[in-house]
């Protein structure tokens, strides 16, 4: 049991990690010349995947996975209404 | 323990170590102490606050903003964000240690959890110093501004989160001590300063 | 288990004079504040400024002339209050000690009466500073002597909140104290609120700069001093009868 | 402090005399707890309503718009500050209330006594430096316009930028409710305070920028600093009136030494069903 749960959390902790440099890599793509440039993709990818982090360490590192309903419904909506209210600034 | 002396015991007895207590119950359980909860949650809303006007901000200057990312090395956040991440990944697993009765090693991954938040300060420090020696400092232009406050309230979190992972090594080395609420609390709370840290490293340094 | 319970249960008596119990320094305490008083009065009549007291009308070329014409006097006798401006808390603390052996419910207006004297010494403290500084270098532009002289006006005569407060603090302990020889006499606390009432309008002299309640008016000025004077008196002798009979109960029941 | 003897008192003249007679009613502190309510709306009315000091006013104003601002505020200033110097010392009432409570924490005197001495020392640069300022400004409106900005820039300075006075009371505020085993106040409300110390330290760029966010009158600097500091207070005065219901009549610091005597003494008795 004990091993599954360090697995389980193992195995998250090396998912965060790869989708940090999945959005590091991403974040690099959008140049030109050297030179930053804007890009929407880009964004909304760096976005998706911060969102995904942040959910990846609530539920499993934070232990919001099996915390009482109310917890699990505020983090959810910080998440929506946070990085929503991010990407709709950025559009606008 | 039995059932009768869990009755017996006086009602704040969640302070002290009941492993596998609560798990055996139900699932469903809140770790550490609610109070805690009300900081992290709370917490959460300001520095959402605080990275929505960062936003706000942006979008009224986002060449500007644009231009002075590229300095910033992204490079250096990216190896913050690792070991941020790893950091959490050992606080995680001491909680999970802690709660199945094996003390020594709770103990042993708090340190390695704490010795991350360490190298994390020291990286960042490297990080402002490079800045500032060429020239970059709160004053020069609003995205500098941002990116020092920003760094630095979450800074001072880390230390916080430090002198907290101090208090949790500390009880965790003594049997009287030792407190599962405690433990759960401060990793609770060193998790928010690891995503707090995941959304800087989106916000200030990648999007484009 | 049993042993440890009774250990707890009675806490022991701690053995060392507890700190209301010091007479000698409360003593000591009472009567430095007739020597600071009485370099009180040196100062206020060696300040040119108060005899009569400034106007708030003088120009700016008035003011400056004025403090190159006084540099020395202004300097000898704000010296002297800044040095001792200060030197009256140990007696106000008199007051927060006598407060705190009351049988009022609580020491609530103790604590606060000691927080609100903490915010108006530092007030006193600094007044004396800006007249200080303006005498430093009298030959300064006009203007910024003027603006020196109108912040310690201001500064020593507006800001009567603190003491406003911890006088209705010491009344209201007064009132709720139901000893019947209480530490202070109920008439000690219909004199603070008076004491309270008579120093409200001097707030005015930040604002008004003509009649009674500018700062060199009558109300400003010489009634809020007067009533000061007044008080301290009052209270010294209000305190050393408190000490005195404080002193006569320990040795009767030591 | 006084430990009181619980042996029956002798009749005639002794120190603990005066305890015998102490009452069980709380007046005195519901007397303190009323102020708050009255005082702080009060101050509500003074500094956004009269004198406009909240929100402030921009930091990159001209002298001439400087000068422009006192002229069009000067009645309302002299009002609202001038009924400031009188009624400023209320605001030590609060301070006594609160402090009384943390000397009934389990944690001794420290921090208590830092509380009153760091308010007692804020006071001054954070709340009254502000209205001299402003008094002195307006008292002569034909003042020198670079003395107005001078003023100006110092009294709001002073009022938003004063941040060790307060990060230090909300610091011993803090800690003394983390230690305290009395349950005085309860623990989130130590939470609650350490955030105000971080937005002591977000205000703490107000003495560089004249605009943007982090300016005297900006969205982080000011606007958010002062929703978490009316939340702050709110919880207190709610706080402070569960504490004052809950506090036994006629209790005394034996009394309290026992309360947390129990308390250690259950968590031992626990520990040991534990260990066994």
């Amino acid at each position: 049991m004990k091993a599954l749960i360090n697995a389980r959390l193992t195995l998250v902790w090396l998912v965060l990690c790869a989708v940090t440099i999945v959005s590091w890599w991403l974040g690099g793509t959008a140049e030109h010349h050297g030179h930053f440039v804007f890009s929407t993709p880009v964004t909304i990818g760096v976005l998706a995947i911060g969102l995904f982090k942040c959910r990846l360490i609530m539920q499993n590192f934070m232990e919001v996975r099996t915390a009482p309903r109310w917890l699990r419904l505020f983090t959810d909506i910080w998440l929506v209404a946070f990085w929503g209210a991010v990407l709709a600034i950025y559009l606008y | 323990m039995t059932a009768t002396e869990r009755t017996m015991s006086p009602p704040h007895d969640r302070d002290t170590m009941s492993p596998t207590d609560e798990e055996a119950n139900s699932g469903i359980r809140l770790p550490g102490e609610g109070s805690m909860w009300v900081f992290v949650l709370g917490d959460m809303i300001i520095f959402g606050a605080y990275f929505v006007i960062f936003m706000i901000e942006r979008t009224s200057e986002s060449a500007v903003f644009l231009q002075s990312q590229q300095h910033l090395n992204q490079t250096i956040g990216l190896i913050n964000t690792l070991v941020m991440l790893t950091s959490s990944w050992f606080v995680a697993r001491a909680v999970r240690a802690c709660r199945a009765g094996d003390y020594q090693g709770a103990t042993r991954l708090t340190v390695c959890g704490f010795l991350c938040g360490v190298v994390f300060i020291l990286i960042k420090i490297y990080e402002w110093s490079v800045e500032i020696g060429h020239g970059y400092t709160l004053a020069s232009n609003d995205f500098f501004m941002f990116y020092f406050m920003l760094t630095g309230v979450h800074l001072l979190h880390v230390v916080l989160g430090l002198i907290i992972l101090g208090i949790v090594f500390r009880e965790l080395r003594r049997p009287t001590l030792r407190r599962a609420s405690m433990v759960e609390s401060g990793a609770t709370y060193w998790h928010m300063v690891d995503m707090l840290w995941i959304v800087i490293f989106a916000l200030v340094y990648l999007l484009r | 288990m049993s042993a440890q319970q009774v250990e707890l249960e009675q806490p022991e008596v701690v053995g060392l004079p507890n700190s209301t119990n010091n007479i000698t320094a409360q003593t000591i305490s009472l009567w430095i504040t007739p020597i600071i008083a009485a370099a009180f009065l040196i100062a206020f009549v060696a300040f040119p400024g108060f005899r009569p007291p400034m106007s708030p009308n003088m120009t700016a070329v008035q003011v400056a002339a004025f403090f190159g014409e006084h540099t020395t006097m202004i300097r000898v006798s704000m010296i002297i209050y800044d040095l001792l401006g200060v030197m009256l808390v140990p007696f106000f603390m008199l007051i927060v000690v006598q407060m705190k052996r009351m049988a009022a419910p609580s020491h609530v207006f103790a604590y606060s009466y000691l927080s609100a004297v903490a915010t108006g010494a530092t007030l006193f403290a600094v007044a004396d500073l800006f007249w200080l500084v303006a005498a430093f270098r009298p030959g300064r532009s006009p203007d910024l002597v003027q603006l020196l002289n109108d912040m310690a006006w201001i500064v020593f005569t507006a800001p009567v909140g603190m003491f406003i407060a911890a006088n209705i603090c010491l009344a209201l302990a007064i009132y709720l104290d139901p000893h019947p020889r209480p530490i202070f006499s109920r008439w000690i606390g219909h004199f603070n609120l008076a004491v309270a009432a008579l120093v409200v309008p001097a707030a005015c002299a930040a604002v008004i700069r003509t009649g009674p309640l500018a700062w060199n008016g009558f109300v400003s000025f010489w009634l809020r001093i007067g009533t000061f004077g007044i008080y301290l008196i009052v209270m010294f002798f209000a305190l050393r009868s408190a000490i005195t009979r404080q002193a006569l109960e320990e040795r009767a029941a030591s | 402090m006084t430990v009181v003897v619980s042996t029956p008192p002798t009749p005639g003249a002794e120190p603990d005399d005066y305890q015998r007679y102490r009452p069980k009613s709380k007046t005195d502190q519901w007397i303190c707890w009323w102020s708050i309510l009255i005082f702080y709306n009060l101050f509500g009315l003074i500094f956004v309503v009269l004198t406009r000091v909240m929100p402030p006013p921009s930091p990159h104003l001209s002298t001439g718009q400087i000068v422009h601002f006192f002229q069009v505020h000067s009645l309302t200033i002299k009002i609202g500050f001038g009924l400031l110097m009188v009624v400023i010392g209320f605001s030590s009432w609060a301070n006594g209330l609160v402090v009384f409570h943390m000397k009934r924490m389990s944690v001794g005197s420290v921090w208590a006594y830092s509380y009153i001495a760091a308010l007692a020392v804020g006071a001054l640069p954070g709340c009254l430096f502000a209205a001299l300022c402003f008094l002195t400004a307006v008292f002569r409106p034909d003042r020198n316009p670079h003395i107005m900005a001078l003023l100006y820039d110092m009294g709001l300075l002073m009022f938003v930028g004063s941040l060790g006075c307060f990060a230090t009371m909300y610091l011993v505020f803090a800690l003394a409710i983390l230690l305290d085993k009395n349950k005085i106040f309860p623990k989130w409300l130590a939470y609650v305070t350490i955030w105000q110390i971080v937005t002591e330290v977000m205000a703490a760029p107000v003495f560089i920028f004249k605009r943007g966010p982090f300016s005297w009158n900006g969205s982080i600097s000011f606007w958010q600093g002062t929703v978490i500091f009316v939340i702050w207070e709110v919880c207190v005065v709610f706080v402070l009136y569960k504490a004052i219901r809950e506090q036994p009549p006629r209790e005394t610091d034996a009394g309290l030494l026992m309360r947390s005597a129990s308390r250690i003494r259950a968590r031992r008795g626990h520990e040991v069903t534990a260990d066994s």
